[in-house]
């Protein structure tokens, strides 16, 4: 039975077009993964279904649900649609409720905006469905900060099938979450679709969770519906040439070639722990310290490729930030190639760089490449070339990442996130360090480019023979990349070992839950 | 910090603690000020005894009255008497009037705050729904009016305001008198005809700077996601803005309307100037002209103490309104 | 039901019929406003002029007292004796005088009052007026013996200043907050900052006073004062500071405009140990640069007298010395280059507030840069007039009113500021001070006013007047201001 | 609502003109309005004198384009003030983030916010005497810890950004980076933030000079004319409506630059679409 039939929604955002001419239809109890790239236009048709697109946008075709065309309906008539019969779950479980007020109270809003049951009643159904949630040990008067992003994203949820709506839409909301939490939120979902028949629209990047848990998928690129059908048959075909792309660089391992590993260590780690003051302080008190890295060490080698797994919060930043020499440690040492580092030394300074998360943050607006990619040459002080002589430096280094040498006199917002992830990675080669950090360097690029990226590191660095330390959330990006790695939870690394290792057969339960819940394709594809 | 760690107890010690240390940094600034403020008046040319004695009057007289005032003291014991004074709510004698000031003060205070609080209720009424509606509306044309609007009015100059209010309703329509106080014992009526043009002079631009503020904080506070989330649940758009965003918008104009009130309290000068009213800006003016050191101390004094207090209560009320300040720092 | 329709009127409507009911009202009580309000309500305690214009013959009175027409005429002494050698006075004082506090005013307040005045640790601004006293002795209850060092031909007139009143020992102590006189008028409350009341004295010795109550309010701001004028918040403005709107209310015929004279020279005074100022061919070429006409038009819009020297013009020992600094540039340039300032030059030109000042200065620095001298304007406060000006004699130019009846005797004080140093001058003034015989005196006063014309000691500018707008329904208030008071005693509404 | 481009034309519009008018001064003046005429005051408007002329027969015309330079200036070095020691300020608080020198700034901060600002410029002009000088500096003081809360703020959230950094693991000190990556990156909260003191400044110079505290003769400001007008509302009212206007077409145009400048230069506005 189709419950709700979409024809040729088309909107634009101040005249610019998002989507075009998408069609599709929902059946009641079915999970309609809707995926594709950033930019490619799923969050937009969700909002279009929801009637809750931002000022300024407009929006064609026949969205036809219980035989009304939601395009038609008048705002009045569709407020008493949304969280009765279709619901949304959003993205960012920690901005997505109001700060000031209680979560009990945020629930029961929509039981009340709907006029669902006796203002006696509101208590139970409140409890009910927190309960339904996984909330079960949770006070309804506590407010949103004091939750995990985990416990948030179910509120969320809560307050989304608590009238147990027809259809409700789920955009991206396990992409802030840790692995764990992911899969547990995912079941949940699953859930809705298979006991009380809810129609779910998921919306996801993550093809493996799309070929898990969808019965039909649709996938998107700059607005269009380029492929559709069921992910069994559309990952075995793959039939269209973008589904196939998109699913080789989810799936691919990079190629990566076993090097022997010199004895000489280059970096060693030893006993380090951080800690951090708690800005709880009275007027005569310190504040309690935190302690973020518990007594860590490591080593690397010349050459090796050291991968670093965690969940957020269990303190490799922190760590990352303390090799780096931006944070002082509370205990132990940190020797490159043996000598003891200090947070000024520059002869250790100049042999280590960084590559970090976010390609937005990661650069000076307002200045050019040129300059921005000749920074570390700073650390050489003295010994610096002259400019002329930077200057090619860098032309070369961009070519080496596949950027134009012209590229020099541009602005970075002149860049895709690939490719200014590119030029972090030029930067970080323009002095030829020996070793590079690269904290979560992957994370916020889209399947294709992730392993277009990975794989310019995998080769880069093997040309110029450099060591590396890899941190990352994701077991599969580690898989691909690195021999050794470490696992750490709390601060502490909890299991190390190779890479091929440590995931064929984890000794520690937590690395096991990671690899567990970690999204993979079904082995039906593989049959 | 931990997500998890807000139990009633722990929060409640948090608060105290967080009071305490907003009471420290309260008395500190206070204490600093006291100093700040009496060099500055001290180092002032001119001195009290011969202004009040005038330009015929003999050495021997004006060494005479120094010693009457108490000027012939050492700095330092002045300054020690003036705060010990202070702290028991002894303000001290005023050189020239020859009253108590503490008095002088409280008298004064029963037109400048009635008026401060007149002009910041008007500013408020108007500012607050104007504010709101052209968030609620912004991109459209009634937006675009509030704007223009407040635009022009943060551009006239309050005095400016005044005089024209003046020449419109006091003496073309005589619909108010032209300034001075009639005094709260004629009657609470006759005390608010005669705050009321002076307030609206007051209140016009205050009112075009809250009314922005309020719209920009109700417009940013409408794109957060909880918004979304609000209107996913089936809210209509007033009812979010009504639900949630206002009393998250709230917060920032909250901190702008204790300026303000600071602002009125202290930045009348002018306006009682025009107005002729017996206010405590006039009173520090006439007082700093006459080198009524005790007095121009005691108001600055008093002004100083009543911003740091309204600020110490807005740091307070935010942590009452905001859960999350209760726990986190700031 | 009209308690509550009360309620429902806007504030303004309720405004204007409170507005009606004041003007019914208002027969026998008078809103007199004045420009400064008194710092405090001691007349014998500080030179603050505003304490006259509230108390001056109002609530305090003195042995002798001004007129309105600047004469002096008895007060609470009815008569006096002067002895031979003119050192003994002897004052007989109205029976039946009494205090508003209800105790009798008799000879040993008098004696009280003139001892505390010239006392050691006496705080009287014009102490100098009691200087000459050696001894005030009691005869009876209504007779008092003054004995002075050396005779005084001013004496009498010394004891009409406001700095001179009777006072009781038994409610000095309050003096400040709440003055208790003799006069016809009792004070009855002030809300410092706004206004004073007072009510009749229902005991006055005198002739009592037409109203029966009279507010005092004090409107600093020029604007404000005429607003509230215009708007009849206020019945009369007794020395009323902008000239510019005297003719709106001449036409208006609401309204009535006094313009009486004061004793107030307005000078161009200057520095006269100051080099180029020590040169008086300079002085006298800033004398002939100087257009008083313009200065009394472009500042006060026309209202003053012109002086050419340090005397009030509506005095009879006033003689018209103009003549001397006639409005002449030519010859101020030529005076200046005779005096080797051909090319001018640079002096200061200090200004306390009032608007005579500011305004005539900013008229004659244009004047004196036409014939090549620059002056530096600075804006001072009273305050600062007072140390820098007064006291520390650090100025070249300034422009004051000395509104103190009969004081050409400054210029006999070397050490005064304008540090004129004339042994002629001198001389006559202590000749004068000893003078009592009226022809003599007036002969003396007018050789004064020569020398000081000729020794261009100062630029004499104009004679302040005195402008009060009142209800055109008043009569009986002082058309001049022979010292700054508010006489009320004569003042009534007429239908 | 204004679309960015609209307020922007205005703004600059309403700027440019009395900068314009100051400069032409600077060359050319319709009449000397150092040359007092008394016979000639309070001549209503003319075709000489577009304006009309004021209580000393001085052409207003004149006497707006030669104030139009004192308001200007006051306001402008009194925004300079605040820039230049509110910035490093707020740049040296940020870098030092978190330490007592930082809480001291704040504190600082906070202080001069608490004490009236218009008390604490009279008391100035008491102290030093009223003259332009003295109350650029009143208003400037005032300025400092609106420049140094702004920047403190701005630069706090650029110390987060991973740029700053890479900045640190090259080794540069937390001055040459306020230097080299804060400050560019602020400089558009700055501009709009002056342009709002500027006209805060206009308005500061216009209230103090009336009461007498800011340009002093024979020095014209708009200010200052407004206060020689005050008591001539009633006789020839052009006298305080053409300086009042002059003041609050600036003001305006200020505003309107300033929100039209916050629209240009805000980062996230160009080069791609808001989100």
């Amino acid at each position: 039975m189709t419950l709700l039939s979409v024809k040729n929604l088309s909107v634009s955002i101040h005249e610019q077009p998002i989507i075009k001419n998408v069609s599709f239809n929902l059946r009641a109890g079915e999970i309609l993964a809707l995926t594709g790239e950033s930019g490619s236009g799923k969050s937009i048709s969700a909002l279009a279904l929801m009637g809750l697109l931002p000022h300024g946008s407009k929006k064609e075709g026949i969205i036809n649900f219980e035989g009304k065309d939601l395009n038609k309906i008048s705002e009045p008539n569709f407020c008493k649609l949304r969280g009765k019969k279709i619901s949304m779950v959003f993205q960012e479980p920690m901005t997505a409720l109001n700060p000031v007020q209680s979560i009990g109270k945020q629930i029961s809003e929509t039981l009340i905006q709907h006029k669902a049951c006796a203002p006696n009643e509101l208590k139970n159904r409140v409890r009910k469905a927190m309960d339904r949630v996984g909330l079960r040990d949770i006070n309804p008067s506590r407010f949103p900060h004091q939750l995990s992003g985990g416990q948030r994203q179910r509120v969320v949820i809560a307050m989304a099938i608590c009238l147990e709506p027809s259809i409700l839409i789920a955009d991206e909301p396990t992409t802030a979450l840790d692995v764990t939490t992911q899969s547990k939120i995912l079941n949940l979902i699953q859930e809705f679709a298979e006991k009380d028949g809810i129609s779910i629209i998921l919306i996801t990047h993550d093809l493996a969770i799309v070929a898990n848990i969808s019965n039909y998928l649709l996938l998107m690129r700059e607005g269009i519906l380029v492929d559709q059908g069921q992910p069994k048959k559309v990952f075995r075909d793959l039939s269209h040439p973008y589904t196939k792309k998109l699913f080789s660089a989810s799936s691919k391992q990079v190629s990566f070639r076993e090097t022997n590993l010199s004895k000489e260590k280059l970096l060693e780690v030893r006993a380090v722990s951080v800690n951090y003051r708690s800005h709880e302080r009275g007027i005569f008190s310190k504040g309690k310290s935190v302690e973020a890295v518990s007594n860590v060490s490591l080593d690397i080698r010349k050459g090796e490729r050291l991968g670093l797994v965690g969940e957020s919060g269990c303190g490799k930043s922190t760590l990352t930030r303390t090799i780096l020499g931006l944070q002082s440690a509370s205990s132990g040492y940190i020797k490159f190639e043996g000598q003891e580092v200090s947070k000024y030394a520059n002869s250790f300074k100049k042999n280590i760089q960084v590559v970090f998360q976010d390609p937005y943050g990661s650069f000076n607006p307002r200045q050019k490449i040129g300059r921005l990619i000749t920074e570390p040459f700073f650390t050489l002080g003295r010994e610096a070339p002259p400019e002329t002589e930077q200057k090619i430096i860098a032309q070369k280094m961009l070519k080496e990442v596949g950027l134009s040498s012209e590229s020099i006199e541009k602005y970075i917002h002149e860049f895709s996130g690939g490719q200014r992830q590119r030029i972090a990675i030029a930067r970080a080669l323009v002095i030829k360090p020996k070793l590079i950090i690269f904290d979560e360097a992957v994370s916020a690029l889209d399947v294709s480019i992730r392993s277009q990226i990975l794989k310019l590191i995998s080769d880069l660095t093997e040309r110029y023979g450099l060591s590396y330390l890899f941190i990352s959330h994701d077991l599969t990006v580690i898989e691909n990349i690195t021999e050794n790695c470490l696992v750490m939870k709390n601060g502490k690394i909890v299991e190390r070992g190779q890479t091929k290792h440590i995931l064929r057969d984890p000794k520690n339960e937590y690395t096991l839950s990671l690899i567990n819940a970690a999204p993979k394709f079904p082995n039906f594809l593989h049959a | 910090m931990s997500p998890i760690c807000g139990g009633h107890n722990l929060t409640g010690i948090f608060m105290i603690n967080y009071f305490f240390r907003r009471l420290f940094t309260f008395v500190l600034s206070l204490a600093l000020a006291s100093i700040v403020i009496f060099s500055l008046v001290e180092i002032a040319p001119g001195d009290p005894a011969s202004f009040m004695l005038g330009i015929n009057a003999q050495a021997d007289t004006i060494a005479a009255l120094r010693a009457e005032l108490g000027l012939d003291q050492p700095k330092i014991s002045r300054y020690l008497a003036w705060i010990s004074g202070m702290l028991t709510g002894d303000f001290g004698i005023s050189y020239t009037y020859r009253t108590n000031v503490t008095e002088m003060v409280g008298d004064r205070l029963w037109v400048s705050l009635p008026l401060a609080l007149y002009a910041l209720l008007l500013s408020t009424v108007i500012a607050l729904p104007t504010g709101i509606y052209a968030a609620a509306k912004r991109g459209k044309a009634g937006d675009f009016t509030v704007i223009s609007a407040t635009q022009i009015g943060i551009a006239i100059p309050n005095f400016w305001f005044a005089i024209i209010l003046v020449g419109i309703f006091a003496i073309k329509l005589q619909w108010f008198s032209a300034g001075g106080f009639s005094g709260w014992q004629n009657g609470v009526l006759n005390g608010i005809a005669s705050l009321t043009l002076p307030a609206i002079a007051l209140a016009l631009p205050q009112a075009a700077i809250l009314s922005r503020i309020m719209r920009s904080a109700l417009i940013e506070t409408l794109g957060e996601d909880y918004i979304r989330t609000a209107r996913a649940k089936g809210l209509s758009s007033w009812q979010t803005i009504w639900a949630h965003a206002l009393r998250n918008a709230l917060i920032p104009v909250l901190t702008i309307i204790g300026l303000q009130f600071s602002f009125l309290l202290a930045g009348a000068i002018i306006i009682e100037q025009v107005f002729y009213l017996p206010g405590l800006g006039r009173l520090v003016f006439q007082a700093i002209t006459q080198r009524d050191l005790i007095v121009v101390e005691s108001v600055v004094m008093l002004l100083v103490f009543a911003v740091i207090l309204v600020n110490f209560i807005v740091d307070i009320a935010y942590m009452l309104v905001d859960p999350r300040l209760r726990q986190d720092s700031i | 039901m009209k308690y509550h329709f009360k309620l429902l009127l806007s504030a303004g409507i309720l405004a204007a019929s409170m507005g009606i009911q004041t003007v019914q009202a208002a027969k026998t009580s008078i809103t007199i406003a004045l420009q400064l309000e008194p710092p405090h309500l001691d007349p014998t305690s500080a030179a603050a002029g505003a304490i006259d214009s509230v108390l001056y013959s109002n609530v305090f009175e003195g042995l002798t007292r001004f007129a309105s027409d600047g004469a002096v005429i008895p007060g609470l002494a009815k008569s006096w004796e002067i002895s031979g050698d003119g050192k003994e006075y002897i004052f007989h004082l109205n029976s039946s005088v009494t205090f508003h506090d209800g105790s009798t005013m008799d000879s040993s307040d008098v004696k009280f009052s003139l001892d505390r005045a010239r006392a050691e640790d006496s705080t009287n601004a014009q102490k100098a007026l009691f200087s000459g006293i050696e001894n005030v002795e009691v005869l009876s209850s209504d007779k008092v013996k003054v004995t002075l060092a050396s005779p005084n031909g001013s004496f009498l007139f010394n004891m009409a200043w406001g700095d001179a009143v009777i006072v009781a020992p038994e409610t000095i102590g309050e003096i400040k907050t709440n003055p208790i006189g003799t006069g016809a008028f009792k004070f009855s409350n002030w809300v410092q900052g706004d206004k004073i009341e007072l009510l009749r004295n229902d005991q006055y010795w005198g002739t009592p006073a037409h109203l029966e109550s009279a507010t005092f309010k004090f409107i600093s701001d020029p604007s404000a004062a005429f607003s509230a004028m215009m708007a009849q918040d206020i019945d009369a403005f007794a020395g009323f500071p902008a000239p510019e709107n005297l003719v709106q209310f001449e036409a208006d015929n609401r309204f009535q405009v006094l313009v009486g004279n004061t004793e107030g020279e307005t000078i161009l005074s200057t520095n006269n140990k100051m080099p180029p100022l020590d040169n008086v061919k300079v002085r006298k070429a800033i004398a002939h640069a100087i257009d008083r006409q313009a200065i009394i038009d472009g500042a006060m819009f026309g209202y003053g007298t012109p002086i050419g020297t340090h005397f009030a013009p509506h005095n009879p020992d006033y003689v018209d010395l103009k003549a001397n600094s006639n409005y002449d540039p030519e010859l101020s340039k030529k005076l200046l280059s005779e005096a080797g300032f051909s090319e001018g030059f640079t002096t200061t030109l200090k200004l306390p507030p009032p608007s005579y000042a500011r305004r005539g200065g900013e008229i004659i620095a244009s004047q004196l840069r036409a014939v090549g001298i620059e002056t530096e304007i600075s804006n001072l406060e009273w305050a600062q007039w007072l140390e820098e000006v007064f006291r520390g004699k650090d100025y070249g130019l300034t422009i004051v009113s000395h509104t103190e009846p009969m004081d050409i005797g400054i210029y006999a004080r070397p050490e005064y500021y304008f540090q004129y140093d004339s042994s002629e001058f001198q001389a006559v003034i202590e000749a004068l001070n000893v003078e009592s015989n009226t022809q003599k005196r007036s002969n003396l006063l007018k050789k004064a006013q020569r020398i000081i014309s000729k020794d261009y000691v100062n630029g004499y500018l104009f004679e302040l007047a005195f402008p009060t707008v009142a209800n055109a329904k008043i009569t009986g208030l002082w058309e001049n201001a022979p010292t700054q008071a508010t006489d009320l005693t004569d003042v009534k509404w007429t239908d | 609502m204004i679309r960015p481009s609209t307020s922007l034309q205005f703004g600059i519009l309403f700027c440019l003109a009395p900068l314009a008018m100051a400069t032409i001064s600077f060359f050319w003046q319709p009449f000397d309005i150092t040359e007092l005429n008394i016979s000639n005051r309070l001549k209503s408007v003319s075709l000489t004198h577009p304006f009309g002329t004021d209580h000393f027969g001085r052409d207003m015309l004149t006497m707006i384009m030669v104030g139009a330079r004192t308001s200007i200036a006051v306001a402008f070095v009194a925004v300079g003030i605040g820039i230049l020691i509110g910035v490093p300020l707020g740049l040296f608080a940020a870098t030092c983030r978190g330490s007592i020198i930082d809480d001291g700034v704040m504190r600082f901060n906070d202080l001069v916010f608490a004490f009236p600002s218009l008390v604490i410029a009279i008391l100035i002009t008491a102290i030093a005497g009223p003259s332009a000088f003295n109350a650029i500096i009143a208003i400037g003081i005032f300025n400092i810890p609106v420049f140094a809360r702004i920047s403190r703020a701005a630069a706090l959230s650029l110390w987060q950004r991973e740029f700053i950094l890479s900045a640190q693991v090259a080794g540069k000190t937390g001055f040459r980076i306020s230097i080299e990556h804060i400050l560019p990156n602020l400089m558009h909260i700055l501009i709009v933030q002056a342009t709002i003191q500027f006209s805060l400044g206009i308005l500061a110079e216009a209230g103090l000079s009336y009461i007498g505290l800011g340009a002093q003769p024979p020095t014209p400001s708009w200010g200052r004319m407004l206060a020689d007008a005050q008591t001539m509302v009633s006789l020839a009212p052009r006298l305080a409506i053409v300086p009042g206007i002059a003041i609050i077409l600036t003001v305006l145009g200020l505003n309107l630059l300033g929100d039209g400048l916050r629209d240009a230069l805000d980062p996230k506005l160009r080069g791609s679409i808001k989100k």
